[in-house]
């Protein structure tokens, strides 16, 4: 932390460049949760650009689990819901890795998580829960002490910070500078971008400082934090991102009931597809195809609709 | 016409669920038919119910036929009282805000405890579950309503693994793990409703689903069943209770 | 709190109303910080009600600090700075009750009071500091404790957790039900709602709880938090409200003039004339006079203006 | 017109004070000469600095001839770029997020601790001072530069009560009390500029203010001073500075 540069100087680079804050083995953090905010894009591209081995955390795992483990970006994810969507049952490529392909999925309450990286961003090397504790998950974390209060003589639990190397972060709107401001559901990004040591934005749009500095009660990760900005709309699909757009649930039902069919065959055939075949991301996006996204757009735009 | 074809199985587990809220709680809803069920009471008998999301949701008031696909997706918040984040709205539990949790289930034991992680061996599962997602937190700080589908695989003496806790080994055991509130009040099924004996904290049959026997119930029970003393049949579900049901979840998203 | 009416309710009360959730020798956390968003009008009507021995804490107090203890409202202060304002120097008013009459200004590091309202809301015993250690405000607050990190080994503070039986907060707006929105500043009353075991909110307005439920994410304070809501505009004076007004520098000048020349008559005659006189808020105001409330709120405003 | 008359004791406070900011550098200021110093840096040589104030402020450009009258003010978040709780702006310190902190001080003493709270006795004081604001927070948790008043009684050789740690006892003790990294880095009065050695940690002076002499300094101070081997006199104030100043605070009112 000490000699990073946290001088207010535009940072705005391409999907390629900001991939280049990821390298293999790295503790990564990725904002969102389950279908919503995914940071897909940046996912795609580190995918495309062969990363490996990363330990990710997230609040909740859904596709984009399976997507990291299939492609090999990473073999460690910790979270605590690791499916594709509860409309889905069991992910069969989740199952796949972890039961039988030595990858590892590292489990926490829902709480612990957040307090973990809340921790992280605290500047504190722990924090007292009351969760977890009389589960077997709790035997299973030796990473956590329980504890006697000092104060009170209660049983607690206390978790350890996460500070992930990198946090991966998709914003509706940002400044050149990594002024972010979120709108809706915020899940555990706040807490996720002040525990990283480095964060890359991706966003919906970029906007001017001017505009950030109209409204700086609703920004909600500040420049200081971020090391890369990369403007991409629809950043998120085929999930949603607040305000904008619903997830893509034509494609995540294909997507499903293909890597479900076979979760390692089905899986590469996706990937070469979706993921190393397209030259850009609007060409990815272009394969999802304009009716489903532009009725994602008309789902997600009526949450202002009165 | 007999019961039985008036509703589906889900649609009865979704109704009792409803039943066991009580206006003016603030109730932390799962995804499927605890959403669902919550926002049935919330459109009949209770009004000022409030319901809470894992993804950070206060207040919801879900839009009939536009049920979300989990509870971090952005239809959860359309009307809502407030939105905070996931770490926020799980601490209302810790804080005591929050009357009832209110889950699904897939393997549950005589105490109550809840498996979503492993089946079989934790260290080489025969099967890797989802995970406990907000479902420890929950039922480690509140107490709980579950519903679930009841199956013999599903209602085992001992649960695999626990994930979200219940009354532990019975007795004293939760309290004495440092969980010194909460705990399981009641488990809805197609079959039965079920509660906790207040002194050895195993479950027990409460009351019979319309047109179910002792025998049906405990035929798909992994262990042996204990039945209250003052052991009733449900009243049917309404007409009011199903047509409302129906227009919340017309595609039976969640009532399948 | 297992017993508390959690019920969406409407809550509108008068100030005099109000006040009865207040009661003698109750622990009172007041929101807002120095010369911004004091529950002003809750306090008047508290000292008009002739409450007394509270023990208060607070973000940062200001002149709302003299009139607890030239009133005897509080004999108690919990906080990190304790003056009228950096602009006047030190109070005579806290110097006089602290170094001869016998109430005590009880202080923490800034983010330690902070922490304390966390630790609070969040339903644990303590939170973990960096801060205080080495001084000597540490020696004068057995109430932490120093441990040494059970993961790091490195010290740390314990703060306890502090949960005032009433918490008073002024906010721009909220719904008859209490949902709460907050503009600009928020100091540390998110927390100290969370914390508090029952909170009276005064507000500019009373809004809809439609137009709440129009923009949710701008909810600070939700309604199960909250058992009393009264409509007082200008509920702060003389201090600030964030976008609505700023303090009202001349009353303030002449307000500290009078109670530092005499601590004990001087702040006798100011609550006799502003405090026990007037009839209603309304004529408190009138008091203040109409140039400076309404020369405040064209300041106030400003902030908005591009 | 001699240097003592182009400007105000406070003025060339503000102005060395703020020549010790760099740009790009994440700033915690207190109110008065520091915000003003800082607001100074800002408008001159640092456009790149960011200015965090205690009420919650993230990269304040506070308004010519505005300047708040306290940090938790509302005009301390005119343009700002981001608006904070009052606790989370204080853990950007503790999470390592800001470079420097820059406060006024009241009492100071050779290992550089800062006394806000008691003159006197601390169970009986003279003087019940108003406390630390987040004094204690900042100088625990990130390097320091305090701008003060050059007074006898204001420069002791220990002060009667530590609120802010400098070097508590100098040598490791800073360091043996928990607090591993920060710690007072510079001290402005308005006769010369102070730092700390590497070693000791006790203060020494670095360079004289224009017109100042060594027997001045040490006259209007408490305790035997050191000074650096390469003493050397600050350049006096430039028109450019003075005029940012003036255009900055033409109230006076932190320039008085």
């Amino acid at each position: 932390m000490a000699q990073r540069d946290r001088s207010l100087r535009e940072k705005v680079v391409s999907l390629e460049e900001a991939a280049g804050f990821v390298q293999d083995g790295m503790k990564v953090g990725v904002g969102g949760s389950t279908m919503s905010r995914t940071p897909m894009a940046m996912l795609w591209e580190l995918i495309r650009q062969h990363r490996k081995d990363l330990s990710i955390s997230r609040c909740i795992v859904s596709t984009d689990g399976d997507l990291v483990f299939g492609s090999g970006l990473a073999n460690h994810v910790v979270t605590s819901w690791f499916a594709q969507g509860i409309l889905w049952g069991l992910s069969k490529v989740m199952r796949h890795h972890v039961e039988n392909g030595g990858k590892r999925y590292e489990e926490w309450s829902h709480m612990a998580v957040g307090m973990r990286f809340r921790a992280g961003g605290m500047g504190i090397p722990f924090l007292p829960t009351r969760a977890m504790l009389g589960s077997d998950i709790v035997g299973q974390r030796p990473e956590a002490k329980q504890i006697d209060c000092p104060f009170t003589g209660e049983k607690l639990l206390l978790v350890p910070a996460l500070n992930p190397d990198v946090a991966l972060i998709h914003v509706q709107r940002c400044d050149p500078y990594g002024n972010a401001q979120i709108d809706g559901l915020q899940f555990m990004d706040i807490d996720l971008a002040f525990a990283a040591n480095s964060v890359i934005l991706t966003t919906e749009r970029i906007v001017s400082n001017d505009q950030i500095r109209r409204a700086p009660d609703q920004t909600k990760i500040p420049f200081f934090c971020v090391d890369a900005v990369v403007e991409v709309p629809y950043g998120s699909a085929p999930h949603e991102c607040y305000g904008l757009y619903e997830p893509m649930m034509r494609h995540m039902e294909a997507y499903v009931a293909q890597v479900n069919a076979d979760p390692v065959k089905g899986m590469q055939e996706y990937l070469d597809r979706y993921f190393y075949s397209p030259k850009s991301w609007n060409e990815y996006l272009s394969l999802i195809g304009m009716d489903e996204v532009l009725e994602a757009t008309q789902k997600g735009r009526s949450i202002y609709n009165d | 016409m007999t019961e039985a074809q008036r509703y589906t199985a889900s649609e009865i587990l979704a109704i009792l669920s409803a039943r066991q809220l009580q206006d003016g709680q603030v109730v932390f809803a799962g995804i499927g038919v605890p959403l669902l069920a919550a926002t049935l009471a919330q459109r009949t008998r209770c009004p000022a119910l409030t319901i809470l999301f894992e993804g950070g949701v206060v207040g919801a008031f879900v839009e009939p036929g536009k049920l979300p696909p989990s509870t971090n997706d952005q239809r959860c918040t359309k009307r809502a009282n407030m939105v905070l984040g996931s770490a926020d709205v799980l601490l209302l539990l810790q804080r005591g805000y929050v009357d009832v949790g209110f889950m699904g289930g897939a393997q549950i034991d005589q105490f109550g405890n809840l498996n979503s992680s492993f089946i079989g061996d934790p260290a080489k599962p025969k099967t890797r579950l989802p995970g406990t997602g907000g479902g420890n937190d929950i039922s480690s700080l509140t107490n709980m309503i579950v519903a679930m589908k009841h199956e013999k695989r599903r209602f085992v003496e001992k649960v695999d693994f626990i994930t979200s806790p219940g009354f532990i080994r019975g007795g004293t055991s939760r309290r004495d793990s440092g969980l010194p509130s909460g705990g399981m009040w009641r488990v809805i099924t197609e079959l039965a409703v079920f509660g906790f004996d207040d002194r050895t904290r195993r479950i027990k049959v409460l009351a019979l689903n319309p047109g179910v026997s002792r025998e049906e119930v405990q035929d798909n029970t992994g262990f042996r069943l204990d039945f209250d003393e003052n052991l009733h049949v449900t009243s049917p579900p309404t007409d009011h209770e199903l047509e409302t049901l129906r227009m919340l979840d017309p595609d039976r998203l969640f009532t399948a």
